[in-house]
């Protein structure tokens, strides 16, 4: 599968990882990643609060790059810029007279084809139950499935059927061969951008996420947003500090999982750069036929 | 220049679903474009095709017919019937050579006002883009 | 032939026909109808190739009506005439004797499973020529459609042969007469001629024999038929009725089927 | 010549606001025919009125046209008007200036032409108006009450202490419905069944009452006064004259653990069960989806075990035919469950419960005697959560409107849960109050007041187990939507009230229209809120709409009182708009051939063949003829018909023609 990709800005810088361990497994999934080229910042925590206009022409820029290069769709890894991608594309299609000011602020065409997925979207149509049976390790793991807020939200946007349960995460990590908990903070607020002007709101809301994953004994929790990665990442000795309490849970990528249940090793997928050590290994599986191996092999 | 095209439509409707989703419309303060004018049946299934051939005849650019969804129809079984007639008077006017997309048929419901504003807004838009009938203009030159 | 012209003398003698509806020498090589009323006309009757004309059309006439219990000369759409004309209740299979001739063999056809069976033995053929203009027409755009026919409307002069011909034409008042208020244009210009056909098509739909009398009677050679073939085929495959199969067959255009599948409506 | 009269109406302004009235009058006058057209400020009103009985007798009108609202709303009216000064009813048409143009497009030219061309329609269709005379049909007096909840029961003995029959039908085993399953009642906190069960007796014991219980209505044909009913009585594997209702058999059944419906699933039951111990009647039925005997084939413990012989295992269900002239449709509500909020946990927390669950809960007769206990574990909250609005008045959730209900109930719960719970806790998380009613907001108040009970303004954004605890989180908006949390024991929830399953192929059924929300649609929603769209059909309690004990007797009554109106002549008059076969002078006859493709398309059965013949006895023709007392006036033979033999009385082939060559014209 051939798939546009916008990396977005934290991609480049905190979180590395993600796009470490996104790249690391696309192949071995069958996915080719298509940069959208010249991209821009999506806008996201700050242009929507700011200028409404300017929140949309951002994206619509990116959109309309996409547009450009023949992108059918176009794979957003981070849950900020997908909602934001997102949104702006459902309100130049419902508003012509928008469309145009826009597309008169942007300088390009604009037309609405190309279609804004989330990493979860993506990975569900390639990680299919039966290409998880045939992966080469599991991930034989307790995993809290944290999908934050902007992935299922808002309604009108994302038309997610299961907004406050969603399981797209918990699929994926059951194919892995991971034990999803059922817990109650799958979607709750983690602070995000207070993560650089406030972190006693996220001590005191990520508190709140890892003592319910930690009281269901999760072992890692698994995120697919930059935003939620580093509050209860980076920010976990402020978290500690608010709560009072120790916690030792890692928080992985999705894309982390399953490179680990791919078998890369854990340097490609960037584990290492935590701040909360990783120490969670895939599981090899009893081979079932030893000749495809060999055939493998051979090829 | 030239002024916009203002087609002519004629709404063919039933009494108990669209007559009465278009009263909602009113009611509801939706609005939609002047040209649709609206001909009261007690139901779908007593809409005589000849009053569509009539209606282009007389130089209708559009024509919409209406009535209940499937199942609703106040008698029962009128809006089946019509469904019955319209399928094969269309299939018969596209077999003589006339564009039926000037001719819409939709199910609006009493509760469906906005519907209702949705599907005249669509007809105008779409037969405003299709133009006057040529086909009936064509034939009805000979009768001048 | 000399088989059937034994059963008409038989049915004559016996009373129970007074008349003989078949086919006759015409003028050339023609053959025409004739109506064999005394037994010593009984050999005018002709059997063969030629006898294609659907004589069902005089079964409503009220002329023919008068003349008293009629036997029929019947071809296959003959008896798809009278199946259809049954199932409208303009007939019961009582009323006339229906004759069917095959290997030289004349038999009665004398209830209704007997008309129905002898329908499904004898499908509905059309000659090359109709197969292909049905073709063209299906290969055609609407606009291509639309110049078609206007080229071919464009001789019709209403004379109404294409009704006179048609057995399931048997309104005592057709619409064309119907002023007020004036459904159809009177006038056979391009408007009123569109009208008086698509009328008739609808009028035929899921009721057309496919006989194609309207074809041949149509004096300027429009070709007519392909309208009510369409609008009858169009029933068979949305609506799966066919005419002239069945005696007890409800009218396909008044009945429906909840499940009845269209692609058009909002 | 025609001599037709035009009325503007303005509407106040909600006409004239975008059509200049005066214009149209002035347009209109000058279409041949026109004998007078003026326009007025209302016409509807008296002085309105007034104008069109003066023009009708001064003018020697021949026809009117009201331009005014839709002629839904005041045809009727208007057709009155014209009757009182001599003209025809029928000779006066509306053409529609308020709902279909003045209100659906702004001020300019195009609507005032618009309006003009719809006044121009009505005059030409009202030009071939013919005087038309209303129809007498018999009137069957018996009515059918579907449904035995407090709504049917009023109904049904309204109608039956008035001395008309009336047939009742419920689709459980018992009658009683909703009302039967409450504890106490607000605002009076009398017990629930301590007032009903007297009327459920009274149902059993009335006769003028035929009461079929655990039946359905099957089909519903004819029309008002002459409705043919067929209901299928369910085959309770019950002989129920014989039986005694001594409840051997269910203790006989081994087959206990079924949820018990009566008890909102909180409790259980037995395949063969009475439904609860005041039913009426009360006896029992199988419940062949459970019982082990229809499932496998062994068992029959509950035969042996009855001494009265009553069970029987082969009875088959039952078709009846009934006639009757009049039909109240009073099939009641449901509520979401808890499932339906995955905010709430998606029903996965046993001690999140729906409010007719804690109703249960509360029931002397319920599963725990009246006291309020968890669920799960059987202990007695000590802080209890109620959420008002659960589902209600929320666009997302697909519920816009007001259960009504729920602020009552609520407060009540709350209160009965602080009688019962001395020491324990109540909140209740609101929107707003809405306490209109008598004694309602008083209610409130004491519960607040007097038991304390935690009133919050605020949503809750989620609720969620934390070890035997439910953490309910909201926001407090009086005070600055200040976040509130509380662990709480359990938490009750307001459901949004919901229609039955099954409204919609119901209505389907009965021919009644229905909204959105697949609640029954009354004529009108203020003028006539009893009557269906469909003439002898009416509604009452909360098949209509969400509604408590109050309303649905008091709209019980007035269905009923409608009932007996209908009943209280021995005809009725109906509108005459109805199909007719032509006739005309010998030889012809009618200019109907007799194909009968109108009889196929008829969906009442009203076409019938008539025979015509000559003196002696010989058959002419047989041609198509109406039947005026089932003909509802569709008009669909009229489009089938090939040579135009049939037509639509009101709906004319000429009018409509007419209405369409005047307004391309």
């Amino acid at each position: 599968m051939k798939i546009g990709l916008y990396p977005g800005c934290s991609f480049e810088g905190s979180s590395r990882e993600y796009a470490e361990s996104l790249r690391a497994i696309a192949p071995a999934l069958g996915v080719e990643l298509e940069e959208v080229e010249g991209w821009n910042c999506c806008g996201a925590s700050s242009a929507h609060s700011l200028d409404h206009t300017l929140s949309l022409a951002l994206p619509a820029k990116i959109l309309a790059q996409a547009e450009a290069q023949k992108m059918e769709e176009l794979a957003v890894p981070c849950a900020a810029c997908f909602n934001r991608l997102a949104s702006t594309r459902t309100e130049l299609a419902a508003d012509s007279s928008v469309r145009a000011t826009v597309a008169g602020m942007i300088n390009m065409p604009y037309a609405g084809t190309t279609a804004v997925r989330n990493i979860l979207e993506v990975l569900n149509r390639v990680l299919t139950p039966d290409a998880g049976k045939s992966l080469p390790k599991s991930f034989p793991h307790k995993v809290a499935c944290y999908y934050g807020c902007l992935l299922v939200r808002p309604k009108s946007v994302v038309h997610h059927e299961r907004m406050e349960d969603p399981m797209e995460m918990d699929d994926l990590m059951k194919r892995i061969g991971a034990t999803p908990i059922d817990w109650a903070m799958k979607t709750e607020c983690c602070g995000a951008s207070f993560s650089i002007t406030r972190t006693d709101i996220v001590g005191r809301l990520g508190g709140r996420i890892l003592e319910d994953a930690a009281a269901r004994g999760a072992e890692a929790i698994i995120v697919a947003c930059p935003m939620c990665h580093s509050n209860l990442d980076m920010r976990r000795k402020e978290i500690e500090r608010v709560v009072g309490k120790k916690f030792n849970i890692p928080v992985l990528y999705v894309t982390q999982a399953i490179g680990i249940a791919l078998g890369i090793e854990p340097k490609a997928l960037g584990l290492q750069r935590h701040f909360v050590a990783v120490a969670l290994e895939g599981k090899n599986k009893v081979p079932q036929n030893a000749p495809a191996r060999r055939s493998a092999a051979v090829s | 220049m030239d002024s916009q095209f203002e087609p002519k439509i004629l709404a063919f409707v039933c009494n108990w679903c669209t007559y009465a989703g278009a009263d909602l419309t009113g009611t509801s303060r939706i609005k939609y474009a002047t040209n649709v004018r609206i001909v009261r049946f007690p139901c779908t299934g007593r809409i005589d095709y000849n009053l569509l051939l009539r209606a282009f005849a007389q130089g209708a650019d559009g024509i919409i017919v209406s009535g209940c969804h499937p199942n609703d129809c106040h008698y029962t079984s009128g809006n089946f019937h019509a469904r019955r007639r319209w399928m094969v008077f269309r299939q018969m006017m596209e077999y003589m050579g006339i564009d039926m997309r000037r001719v819409k048929f939709s199910w609006v419901s009493a509760a469906e006002g906005a519907k209702w504003a949705e599907v005249v807004n669509s007809a105008v838009a779409d037969v405003r883009e299709l133009g006057p009938s040529k086909a009936f203009q064509a034939m009805a030159r000979e009768v001048a | 032939m000399q088989a059937l012209h034994q059963k008409a003398q038989e049915l004559l003698e016996s009373g129970r026909a007074k008349v003989i509806i078949g086919y006759g020498s015409g003028s050339g090589e023609k053959v025409r109808p004739v109506f064999v009323r005394n037994i010593a006309d009984a050999p005018k009757l002709v059997w063969d190739q030629r006898c294609r004309q659907n004589l069902a059309v005089y079964l409503a006439k009220p002329e023919i009506k008068k003349m008293g219990m009629p036997a029929m000369v019947a071809t296959p759409v003959v008896v798809r005439s009278i199946v259809q004309l049954i199932a409208e209740r303009q007939l019961k299979c009582f009323e006339l004797i229906t004759l069917v001739i095959e290997n030289a063999v004349v038999s009665e056809l004398t209830d209704n499973a007997a008309l129905e069976a002898y329908v499904a033995n004898h499908p509905v053929v059309f000659p090359p020529p109709v197969k292909k203009e049905i073709e063209t027409l299906a290969a055609m755009s609407v606009e291509e459609r639309f110049k078609f026919w206007q080229d071919e409307l464009s001789r019709c002069f209403k004379c109404y042969a294409c009704r006179s011909s048609c057995p399931l034409c048997y309104c005592e008042r057709c619409i064309t007469e119907c002023n007020q208020p004036q459904w159809v244009d009177v006038a056979p210009h391009a408007l009123g001629n569109f009208e008086w056909h698509i009328n008739r098509a609808m009028h035929m739909a899921g009721r057309c024999v496919q006989c194609g009398s309207c074809n041949i009677a149509c004096p300027v050679g429009i070709p007519i038929a392909l309208l009510t073939i369409e609008a009858t085929r169009f029933v068979e495959r949305e609506f799966g009725q066919h005419a002239g199969t069945q005696c007890n067959s409800p009218a396909a255009l008044s009945s429906f089927r909840v499940e009845d599948k269209e692609t058009f409506i909002l | 010549m025609s001599r037709i009269g035009v009325f503007i109406c303005h509407c106040g302004e909600n006409i004239s606001a975008t059509v200049d009235c005066e214009k149209v009058a002035k347009t209109v006058a000058g279409v041949p025919g026109v004998a007078h057209s003026v326009d007025y400020k209302y016409m509807c009103s008296d002085p309105g009125q007034n104008l069109i009985r003066q023009a009708i007798k001064e003018k020697e009108l021949t026809g009117v046209v009201v331009a005014a609202c839709s002629p839904r709303m005041h045809e009727p009216t208007f057709r009155r008007t014209c009757a009182e000064s001599g003209l025809n009813p029928f000779l006066c048409e509306m053409a529609n200036l308020r709902e279909h143009c003045s209100w659906v497009h702004a001020k300019g030219d195009a609507t005032t032409k618009k309006a003009a061309d719809l006044v121009s329609m009505m005059v030409e269709k009202v030009k071939r108006n013919k005087p038309l005379f209303p129809i007498k049909v018999p009137v069957t007096k018996t009515a059918l009450v579907i449904g035995g909840g407090i709504a049917g029961i009023q109904a049904a003995l309204d109608i039956a202490n008035a001395g008309q029959k009336v047939i009742m039908v419920e689709h459980d085993p018992s009658i009683g419905g909703h009302m039967s399953q409450l504890s106490e009642t607000f605002p009076t906190l009398d017990c629930s069944q301590c007032i009903l069960t007297p009327r459920m007796v009274e149902i059993a014991q009335h006769q003028n009452i035929t009461l079929y219980t655990y039946a359905e209505v099957e089909s519903l044909t004819g029309f008002i006064g002459n409705f043919t009913a067929r209901i299928r009585k369910k085959a309770k594997s019950i002989d129920e004259k014989a039986c005694t209702g001594c409840g051997e058999c269910a203790t006989a059944c081994p087959i206990k653990k079924i949820p018990s419906e009566f008890n909102a699933r909180l409790g259980l039951r037995s395949a063969i069960y009475i439904p609860f111990p005041q039913a009426v009647p009360n006896k029992p039925v199988i419940d062949r989806t459970r019982c082990s005997y229809f499932k496998t084939g062994k068992c029959k413990f509950c035969q042996t075990k009855c001494p009265a012989n009553a069970i029987h295992f082969d009875q088959q269900d039952e078709l009846i035919d009934i006639e009757v002239g009049s039909v109240v449709v009073a099939t009641g509500f449901n509520i979401k469950e808890t499932s339906f909020f995955p905010e709430y946990g998606y029903g996965k927390y046993k001690d999140v419960l729906t409010g007719l669950q804690f109703e249960r809960l509360l029931s002397a007769s319920g599963p725990t005697l009246g006291e309020p206990r968890r669920p799960s574990d059987g202990t007695v909250p000590k802080k209890i959560v109620f959420i008002a609005c659960a589902g209600s008045r929320d666009p997302a959730k697909g519920i816009e409107y007001c259960s009504k209900i729920c602020c009552m109930y609520t407060a009540k719960h709350a209160m009965l849960y602080k009688h019962k719970v001395h020491d324990g806790d109540a909140y209740v998380f609101y929107m707003d109050i809405r306490a209109g009613g008598k004694g309602y907001d008083e209610f409130v108040r004491r519960a607040i007041e007097e038991d304390q009970v935690n009133y919050i303004r605020g949503r809750v954004s989620r609720v969620y187990e934390r070890g035997e605890k439910l953490i309910v989180r909201g926001a407090d908006t009086l005070l600055g939507a200040q976040p509130v949390e509380i662990e709480a024991d359990m938490v009750v929830l307001a459901t949004a009230g919901i229609a039955n399953d099954g409204a919609e192929e119901l209505a389907q059924k009965l021919h009644v229209s229905y909204d959105a929300h697949h609640f029954f649609s009354e004529a009108h929603p203020k003028l006539r809120p009893v009557e269906t769209n469909t003439a002898g059909i009416f509604l009452a309690g909360a098949c209509q709409a969400p509604k408590d004990i109050p309303d649905s007797v008091g709209q019980a009554s007035a269905a009923a009182s409608k009932v007996l109106g209908l009943f209280s002549a021995d005809e009725l008059t109906r509108e005459p708009l109805i199909a007719v076969v032509n006739r005309s002078a010998p030889p012809v006859f009618s200019t109907c051939v007799g194909c009968f493709t109108c009889q196929t398309a008829c969906p009442y059965n009203a076409i019938e063949r008539e025979e015509i013949k000559t003196r002696d006895g010989m058959l002419i023709k047989t041609v198509a003829k109406v039947n005026s007392g089932l003909c509802q006036g569709c008009g669909t033979c009229v489009a089938f018909c090939r040579s135009k033999s049939i037509d639509l009385q009101g709906y004319s082939n000429e009018q409509v023609y007419a209405e369409v060559m005047e307004v391309l014209a």
